[in-house]
């Protein structure tokens, strides 16, 4: 079975999907940033997939700006949690639904 | 340009309350005379527009034209015909006899008040002179505000509920309006290439019968609301309980007007054909207005409650004489919006001089008030009298040419609407003799204090326009009969090579 | 070096570098950093009031005002200069066109209205760092880019960095529970957009095979769009709808709007809105040659379902902060629908509405911060509001008047912008969706009103501690209320300048 | 079946079984542990797409530098056991489920299986391992991209500032 | 001559203003000057008129005069202006005339009021005087009209003039609104003739109307259908007499005057006037004649059995309307107008006589507590007894030629029927009033001993008046001696009759000789059969005379018959006590059945469907979906990321599968 530009492009949609899946159904912040994490570089697949098969550099670039967007808002993610631990000394986002309505 | 009339007309309250709002909030005996000394200087001011106006010149008379928002081709277009005049008048004569009216009964937020006072003066005039339908617009929304503050701020206890509804039902009705205006322009637009919002141009416009049906609807909602036409008028009750005496009087002389000044000045003049098509539903419902409003008058505990019904009642008329769709019955409806608001403009003020002193509109704590108040019973009788349509006075010169007017086309409709007239009767003479006949019963009835000069101001000048009109209506209906005779000339006329309602409904259709 | 690499060396080429174009950003950026550079070497400074104390002015707000101003003022040179500067930069990375600057300049000018009204806030706070002025400033400078790229890599990097700040922003209060917890939402759902974003991006590149938007028209040619297109589209409306607070996409915003500081609710909504709102709507118009069929029906019912769920939630809100977060998701309901409209009267409707609506949000705002009082937010309509109108008079009408342009009264500037909306709807043809919003507007007059009721209609509690006003703020106030009615009563030479800007987006668009 | 073939089979399955993991598994060091895993598969997919400095990026930044980072703060916090509270209820799981396959289903459907380029890039004709390589990356990225760049730094030092303004202790 | 006939209406008018505005400010004296003074100048006014009129040929006895156009919008014109025609003069002089002697009689009768009451009641009196005159005297339907409104006001008011008591105010209420349901049908009728005609001037109608209706056509049918109906409010006619009973809550002189003598019988003026137009309808006419004749007798036989002095004459006075309807429905316009006049001689006599003994007897109106008054009362008696005469149709007092001239009319228009309803009426009337009579006067005194004592006869201002009617009573009839009684007694003509003949040629021209053409010319022969109308006369003076012997034996030979007999036919006794219970039907058919519809208009259609369901009901809608949002907002992101999700796949869906 050949490998085509198609098989990278549905690996890239699992792997988003599954990313997806994990935002929806954890409920350990920590683990919903690595889903997202996850969706992510499904993404970055996607854009390498298609940069290359095209013969253009643009999905490169892009795909090492979101590498880099990914750090730092994994940073700010994480001071964010760990600011949220302060508070409630748990990580679990359902504890966190003051506001609503 | 040279003519500034208008403009300094409607904005001269706007002066007014720069005045006013440079006095100090603690000086309210001064803010009342700052308020009554600008109120009347409007007057008399205004005054001269009823000799300036040249009944046979002019369709608009006083016009100003001068471009506002130039991207849309919006002017800033007024101008006044005989109608309007009357109406505009009639407003700010209004306007130092609620500021009299108010002398005692507002006491808290004097300055406020009076501010908001002016500000719906000029709100309400813009709207009797406007001839460009953004320019009547902005004024007709801009009425709400001052309005809903007066009866949300001085009403009774429900005063906030009936703030809001008052404020909500005109608004919902409005905005309505305002997408058929939009429609209009862009309809406008693709007619003839230009952008215009004045009135003019768009009466000449040739309008589809589809489009022109749904677009009357729109501009009918908002003045059905506003009328108050049933089944829209449940609005009317509560801002008028709530609303102190003022409020009530400028919301019954002037505001209701505006719905029906509405429908002359703009609903049914751009949508003819239109208004012929809907007559039947309008004047019959008009005529459940008149009735029910009469039926539900009469069993109305609250004297106040009971007033603003018989509006629904008589606003029920004014409709019918409109779409009698001859001059008699316009002249009638138009001279019965004046008397409306003459007498219903009168009776609020007697609710609330006699709330003043006993703190109630409720029917059954009052009595035999005749005994200690024969001015007051004297002045009550008369108003009451216009009211119920007496010959000889003012009330029965509207309702009697409006119900030949109507005769003429749909006698079976007239002879139903003839029901309201005994109904007017019953329910007001019922309330009068409860309120002022009969034993005194409860003590606090007794030694009520008669009228005071003060409020013989308010009341005399009305009553002498209330025989004035019943006796000599002439120069009311010279007035107005050309402006009158060109509204039914505009509203019958065929639309050309039966392009009428059979024509294919041209709404832009939504995608 | 590899003499192979040498075809890609002449292919990606450095275009049209400018500093003239990038002034603003640069300014904005730099005093940023400045900002944060004074603040390191306590420059100027006393730090660290004690405890219960107000805190002492530091040099960082002024600095941040006067890099927003010059950034304003560079913007507005810019603008002035239109015919000369006018043009695409740094490869298409940064456009300078009448949209971007139009937008540049609502932008500016709600970060200005923003730190105007922080200022005293940050004092009562004691919160007075300078990284919250950093922040602020960052921000701008993302928006600037977002609202002057065409190139999705820039929009992207841009987007991202003005979120970031607001995220930070929204849990600045890190003491308080509710502020941390907006922080949270914010941020989850914002990241979980920006896959979404990315994705769509990725696809968008795959399906034409550029970054730039100017440039799809043409690489997409003609012939039915490729499904991946769509679905890219479909994914990039999905993250900017979830910027702007589209419904479905708009659960975070009543939580984060309530969260934030009240300045930076402000902020947000109407700074990042605009931002965002630009970003949008040069993907759309790029995209409207081919695929205008197909965004249309979808952005329609985005737009109504937001109009509705947004007022019709409204209605039940007490905190001033979330009613004005739901108004806000329910205007951005309304400008979806002049987008929808944009080939017609739309555009310049749009601009109009975004400036108009910048104004009065930001008013609306910078009031809920003057009833503010130390530590206490003061932000329920019913306690808090009654009898504002005779404690504070000034405040009041100021406030009075931002509702009544929210709802949409003449003569005030939300009004004509409504009704340039309605126009612009009716215009292309959409008279249901005009309809639509009638009665959505109708059921909005409902809560803004219930502001103005509780100012005038309802006893006053009475308060001990007097609410202070800060001179910034008021000048805030001022400036806002005072447009409310200027653009609303004299709407013709806005209206003229906002559709002689949207002409830009067009000709990017490569309608026009 | 190419080799290249056979290591994008092997990497995939790697990378899906790993990131499916992590998604599932409870135990917060396991999943930081399985995600770098399926971190060093995608680099590898990256080798196979001849994107080398892309592979090199990926291991140092993600697996490196972000996770190392996620590791830190699940120690700091204490978290690092089973978490007893980050089961979903059944029902949310069935509706994760269906959304998810539809969101699948719609992609694959939407054309993904059968893609290929309708553009040719503009420099399709330069061999795909040099396009990949550092140099060009380099070369584009301070050239073209050089706007965006510097704005990606600007991202980094505001997300410094907010992570301690966020984190910062309290005095 | 025709330019000062406006000072007639306007004479009272001035009364009214200087009473109404200064009254109170110049004091009783004064004011009981002026009022009737006022009415004295109208009744000069009208004489000097009336002469001028006699002075003109027959032909040419009109007089008008247009004061200004009142109303114009479009085609429609009202003016106010005045007609004066022998028909018009005839009523002003009854109108000023009566009036006058009643405001005098006034003067002194309501000398207990004080400055205050005083004034208000002669302005009352004398805008009632001016409306009066606005209706007899008006040139249109639409003046006409106007004065017919006034006169009801007036009623209303002095109805009520006692107002402190509920019932007075009550009774005016009613009497005003039952005659707004007629005036329902006058209004209409008035459009109708508007918009058959294209004018409500006499002069464009009445003429025109042979050539623009159809005889017996549907329209002439509903314009005289819907004028009746106005005619039967004003005149208390079946079904709408109810308002006249309790009228007599006002001021005994205010009864004489409007409700006996004037206001009610503008119904009658108003057909008489109309009349050509109800020549087109002669099914009408037959209505009018029908009703006429069913009120006379119904009214009657309640009379019998009240007890209130005021009462009975109420009833008596709408028996004696019912007879003018008879008269001017079997097309005997004059003979209708006739009884008008002599009426308002007698019945105007009887009500101040009744008001003298009311008087007298300090408010005391209960027949059961009077009796023997005659001693005391001896001017009151005299003239009550002549009045009573004059009702019974005694000739030759006034009331037996009016009287008998409907009969003879009735049954030479052949209506045998009906002319045995109005023989048999004159039988009860004469019984009735006699029973009156012989209650108050005759017999012992019922009443408390001490009131006894204060009684007394009236003063001067009140005595002449009644001595002044009472003449006229006796003498009012021989103006129209009927062509059988006058021929022989050598020949002295129907004065009355050739007066009006101008008015009513029309009439005449219709009916053939039936009037009495030329009325010089006739004679008995010109009536067919002399002996038939003696012998109706004898009948007719035979019943009466067997009614008062009747009374006699009842109540002053036997007097404690009248409760046997009543208590042995209780039923009937009670049924016509009570006056056939009809108000109580009304209020049970008509009166609370709308109260409640209106309560339910207001509850369940007001406040329950249009408040209710459509305003709080979509309020409720709105606060619904609010609540659903707000529980959508949950709080949980993992519910907003859900929910994000869906909005993606829908998106997605739409654009892959749908689009």
């Amino acid at each position: 079975m050949i490998v085509g530009v198609g098989h990278y492009l549905v690996l890239s949609a699992i792997l988003f999907t599954i990313g997806v899946v994990g935002v929806l159904t954890r409920k350990n912040a920590i683990i919903v940033f690595m889903s997202i994490e996850i969706m992510l570089n499904a993404a970055n697949l996607a854009l390498v997939t298609f940069a290359v098969s095209m013969g253009d550099m643009a999905g490169i670039v892009m795909t090492l700006i979101v590498i880099a967007v990914a750090a730092a808002e994994a940073a700010v993610g994480l001071a964010i949690i760990v600011a949220m631990f302060r508070h409630r000394e748990t990580v679990n986002i359902e504890a966190f639904n003051v506001l609503r309505g | 340009m040279a003519n500034f009339y208008l403009t300094a007309i409607l904005f001269l309250p706007i002066l007014g309350m720069a005045l006013v709002a440079g006095i100090p909030g603690a000086r309210r005996t001064a803010i009342r005379q700052a308020t009554l000394a600008v109120t009347t200087l409007h007057f008399l001011i205004a005054l001269p527009l009823w000799w300036l106006y040249d009944p046979a010149g002019e369709p608009y008379q006083f016009v100003e034209r001068v471009p506002w928002i130039e991207p849309f081709g919006i002017e800033y277009h007024l101008g006044v015909d005989g109608v309007s005049i009357l109406l505009a008048l009639l407003t700010i004569l209004l306007m130092p006899l609620s500021v009299l009216g108010s002398w005692r009964y507002i006491d808290r937020h004097v300055k406020e008040f009076h501010l908001l006072l002016l500000l719906l003066t000029t709100a309400m005039l813009g709207v009797f002179f406007a001839l460009d339908l953004f320019v009547f617009y902005v004024f007709w929304e801009l009425m709400l505000v001052p309005m809903a503050f007066v009866i949300g701020i001085w009403g009774g206890e429900e005063r906030v509920y009936a703030a809001v509804k008052f404020f909500l039902y005109t608004f919902v009705g409005g905005l309505v309006m305002l997408l058929g205006i939009v429609v209009l322009y862009f309809h406008y637009q693709q007619m003839t290439g230009g952008y215009s919002t004045a009135l003019p141009d768009l009466v000449a416009l040739e309008i589809a019968g589809g489009m022109q049906l749904a677009l009357f609807l729109a501009f009918a909602f908002a003045f059905a609301i506003k009328v108050p036409m049933f089944p829209f008028h449940t609005w009317l009750p509560d801002a008028h309980v709530q609303a102190p005496a003022a409020g009530s009087v400028i919301l019954a002389a002037v505001l209701l007007k505006m719905g029906t000044y509405g429908f002359y000045r703009f609903a049914m003049p751009l949508f003819p054909d239109a208004a012929r098509v809907l007559l039947p539903w309008i004047a019959g419902l008009a005529v459940v207005g008149v009735i029910y409003g009469a039926m539900v008058a009469l069993v109305q505990p609250n004297m106040k409650k009971l007033v603003a019904y018989s509006s629904v009642s008589h606003l029920g008329f004014v409709m019918l004489g409109l779409f009698a769709l001859n001059a008699i019955g316009v002249q009638g409806a138009v001279i019965q919006m004046i008397n409306h608001g003459l007498s219903t403009g009168a009776l609020f003020f007697l609710c609330g001089m006699l709330y003043e002193r006993r703190h109630t509109y409720r029917i059954d704590e009052l009595g035999g008030l005749s005994a200690s108040m024969p001015l007051f019973a004297a002045i009550f009788m008369i108003v009451t009298l216009s009211s119920i349509g007496l010959p000889g006075l003012n009330g029965f010169v509207g309702e009697f040419l409006i119900l030949v007017g109507i005769f003429q086309s749909h006698p079976y409709l007239t002879a139903a609407a003839t029901v309201g007239v005994i109904l007017a009767a019953y329910y007001m003479l019922r309330m009068y003799g409860r309120v002022m006949f009969g034993p005194a019963g409860r003590e606090a009835n007794r030694d009520v204090p008669d009228l005071g000069a003060r409020e013989l101001w308010i009341l005399v000048p009305i009553v002498l326009l209330i025989v004035w009109i019943g006796v000599y209506p002439r120069p009311f209906l010279d007035r107005t009969a050309p402006s009158v005779d060109r509204f039914v000339e505009i509203v019958t006329r065929e639309a050309p090579s039966g392009a009428g309602l059979a024509g294919a409904s041209q709404v832009p259709a939504s995608r | 070096m590899n003499p192979e690499l040498q075809p890609l060396l002449d292919v990606y080429r450095v275009a049209r570098p400018s500093l003239a174009a990038i002034l603003p950003v640069l300014l904005i950026a730099g005093f940023a950093i400045v900002v944060l550079l004074a603040d390191l070497f306590e420059l100027g400074t006393t730090r660290g009031p004690a405890e219960g104390e107000e805190g002492t002015p530091i040099m960082a707000p002024y600095l941040a005002l006067v890099g927003t101003a010059l950034g304003l003022g560079a913007t507005l040179w810019q603008a002035v200069r239109l015919e000369t500067l006018g043009g695409s930069y740094f490869n298409g990375m940064l456009v300078i066109d009448g949209f971007g600057l139009f937008l540049a300049t609502v932008i500016l000018a709600g970060t200005l209205l923003t730190l105007l009204l922080t200022v005293g806030y940050c004092r009562r706070e004691n919160i007075a760092l300078a990284e919250y002025y950093h922040l602020i400033l960052l921000s701008a400078a993302g928006m600037l880019l977002l609202a002057q790229s065409t190139n999705l890599v820039m929009i992207f990097v841009a987007l991202e960095l003005m979120s970031l700040g607001v995220y930070v922003l929204t849990g600045f209060h890190r003491r308080r529970l509710r502020s941390v917890e907006g922080a949270l939402k914010y941020f989850i759902l914002g990241a979980f957009s920006t896959g979404f974003l990315v994705y769509g991006i990725a696809f968008v590149y795959g399906a034409s095979g550029t970054m730039d938007l100017a440039r799809l028209p043409a690489a997409l040619g003609v012939g039915p769009p490729p499904l991946l297109l769509l679905a890219g589209v479909g994914l990039l409306v999905v993250g900017f709808g979830f910027k702007v607070a589209l419904v479905p996409f708009h659960m975070w915003s009543p939580d984060v709007y309530e969260a934030a500081p009240p300045p930076v609710t402000g902020f947000m909504a109407t700074a990042v809105k605009a931002a965002a709102f630009a970003a949008f709507a040069r993907l759309l118009m790029a995209t409207s040659d081919p695929l205008a069929g197909q965004w249309v029906p979808v952005l329609w019912v985005l737009a109504v379902l937001t109009m509705f769920v947004g007022n019709v939630a409204a209605i039940r809100q007490d905190d001033i902060k979330r009613m004005l977060a739901y108004s806000s998701i329910a205007h951005a309901g309304y400008l979806a629908v002049a987008l929808i409209a944009a080939s017609g009267l739309g555009d310049a409707a749009f601009l109009y509405y975004l400036a108009v609506y910048t104004l009065m949000t930001l008013g609306a705002f910078g009031v809920v911060v003057a009833v503010g009082e130390k530590g206490m937010e003061n932000t329920s309509i019913e306690r808090d509001y009654a009898g504002l109108g005779y404690r504070h008079p000034l405040l009041a009408v100021a406030m009075a008047l931002f509702m009544f342009s929210l709802t949409g009264i003449p003569p005030t500037a939300g009004f004509f912008g409504k009704f340039a909306i309605f126009s612009a709807a009716v215009d292309a043809g959409y008279v249901s969706l005009a309809f639509l919003m009638v009665i959505a507007s109708a059921i909005s007059a409902y809560y803004y009103l219930k502001v103005v009721v509780a100012m005038y209609m309802r006893a006053a509690e009475p308060r001990a501690v007097p609410n202070r006003m800060y001179a910034m703020a008021g000048v805030a106030l001022f400036v806002t209320a005072l447009g409310v009615v200027a653009l609303g009563v004299f709407p013709g030479g806005w209206l003229d300048l906002a559709r002689a800007s949207a002409d830009g987006l067009h000709r990017v668009a490569g309608i026009r | 079946m190419s080799g290249v073939d056979i290591a994008f089979w092997i990497l995939a399955a790697g990378t899906v079984a790993f990131s499916a993991v992590v998604v599932t598994n409870r135990n917060p060091v396991a999943c930081v542990l399985f995600l770098v895993a399926s971190f060093f598969c995608l680099a590898g997919l990256f080798v196979t797409l001849h994107s080398h400095f892309l592979a090199a990026i990926q291991v140092l930044i993600y697996a490196g530098a972000i996770m190392v980072l996620f590791l830190f703060v699940i120690m700091l916090l204490n978290l690092g056991t089973p978490q007893w509270f980050d089961v979903s209820s059944p029902a949310l799981r069935i509706v994760v489920l269906l959304l998810g396959t539809g969101f699948v289903a719609a992609l694959i459907s939407g054309g993904l299986p059968e893609f290929e380029p309708a553009v040719r890039g503009p420099v399709a004709d330069v061999p795909a391992d040099v396009r990949g390589s550092t140099e060009a990356v380099g070369a584009v990225l301070y050239t073209v991209y050089y706007l965006p760049f510097m704005a990606t730094a600007l991202l980094l030092l505001l997300a410094m500032v907010g992570a301690v303004v966020l984190a910062r202790r309290e005095r | 001559m025709a330019s000062w006939i406006w000072l007639v209406p306007v004479l009272p008018l001035a009364g009214v203003l200087v009473n109404g505005l200064l009254g109170r400010r110049l004091g009783k004296r004064a004011v009981s000057l002026i009022g009737p003074g006022v009415v004295g100048a109208a009744f000069a006014a009208a004489l000097v008129i009336f002469l001028a009129l006699l002075g003109r040929p027959a032909d040419d006895r009109t007089l008008s005069q247009t004061l200004y156009t009142w109303l114009s919008a479009g085609d429609f014109s009202a003016t106010v202006g005045f007609l004066v025609d022998p028909l018009s003069a005839t009523l002003m002089l009854v109108v000023t005339g009566v009036g006058f002697l009643i405001h005098v009689y006034s003067a002194g009768y309501m000398h207990a009021e004080d400055d205050a009451g005083f004034a208000r009641y002669f302005a009352y009196l004398n805008l009632f005087t001016f409306a009066m005159l606005l209706l007899v005297m008006a040139d249109n339907f639409l003046l006409l009209f106007v004065g017919w409104e006034g006169v009801g006001l007036c009623s209303y008011l002095l109805i009520g003039f006692w107002f402190k008591e509920r019932e007075n105010a009550e009774a005016g209420k009613k009497a005003f609104i039952v005659n707004r349901i007629g005036d329902f049908g006058f209004l209409l009728g008035i459009f109708l003739i508007f918009g058959t005609f294209g004018s409500v001037a006499f002069a464009d109608v009445l003429p025109e109307a042979a050539d623009t209706l159809a005889p017996g056509g549907d329209l002439a049918y509903w314009i005289c259908l819907l004028l009746f109906v106005g005619a039967v409010g004003k005149s208390a006619q079946i079904p709408l007499y109810v308002w006249l009973p309790d009228a007599m809550a006002g001021p005994t002189p205010v009864s004489a005057l409007i409700h006996a003598a004037t206001m009610v019988t503008a119904g009658v003026y108003m057909i008489a006037r109309a009349h050509a137009l109800y020549l087109m309808a002669p099914a009408i006419l037959a209505v009018v004649a029908g009703i006429g004749a069913l009120t006379a007798l119904y009214a009657a036989t309640i009379g019998l059995a009240q007890t209130d002095i005021k009462k009975v004459l109420a009833y008596s006075t709408i028996s004696q309307l019912g007879y003018m309807f008879l008269g001017v429905g079997v097309g005997a316009f004059t003979a209708g107008i006739f009884h008008l006049v002599t009426h308002s001689f007698f019945k105007a006599l009887l009500f101040l006589g009744a008001g003298s003994v009311i008087h007298a007897l300090h408010g005391e109106q209960d027949m059961r507590r009077m009796g023997g008054l005659k001693a005391d009362l001896p001017v009151t008696y005299w003239t009550i007894l002549l009045a009573t005469l004059a009702i019974a149709g005694i000739p030759p007092l006034a009331g037996f030629f009016s009287k008998d001239e409907i009969l003879w009319r009735v049954w030479e228009a052949g209506h045998p029927a009906l002319w045995v309803i109005g023989f048999a009426t004159a039988g009860l009337t004469a019984l009735y009033m006699f029973r009156l009579f012989f209650l108050t006067f005759h017999g012992g005194f019922r009443g408390p001993t001490e009131a006894r004592a204060h009684v007394h006869e009236s003063p001067p201002s009140m005595a002449i008046p009644l001595v002044v009617l009472g003449a006229l009573s006796v003498f009012g009839g021989w103006i129209g001696l009927p062509h059988a009684l006058g021929g022989p007694l050598g020949g002295i003509p129907n004065a009355f009759e050739e007066w009006l003949a101008p008015v009513f040629h029309a009439a005449a021209e219709i009916h053939g000789a039936a009037p009495g053409g030329g009325g010089t010319a006739a004679d008995g022969a010109a009536h067919g059969a002399p002996a038939i109308e003696y012998a109706l006369m004898a009948a007719s003076v035979a019943v009466a005379l067997l009614g008062i012997l009747l009374a006699w034996s009842l109540y002053v030979r036997n007097p404690a018959l009248p409760a046997v007999l009543s208590a042995r036919s209780r039923g009937l006794h009670r049924l016509v006590r009570d006056k056939y219970y009809v108000d109580e039907i009304y209020a049970a058919l008509v009166v609370r059945p709308f109260d409640a519809l209106s309560r339910f208009a207001w509850r369940a259609v007001d406040d329950g469907l249009i408040d209710g369901l459509g305003v709080r009901g979509t309020g409720w809608l709105v606060g619904l979906g609010s609540r659903v949002a707000s529980r959508w907002q949950s709080g949980y992101v993992q519910g907003y990321v859900v929910v994000f999700f869906g909005g993606v796949v829908a998106i997605l869906a739409y654009y892959l599968f749908g689009g």
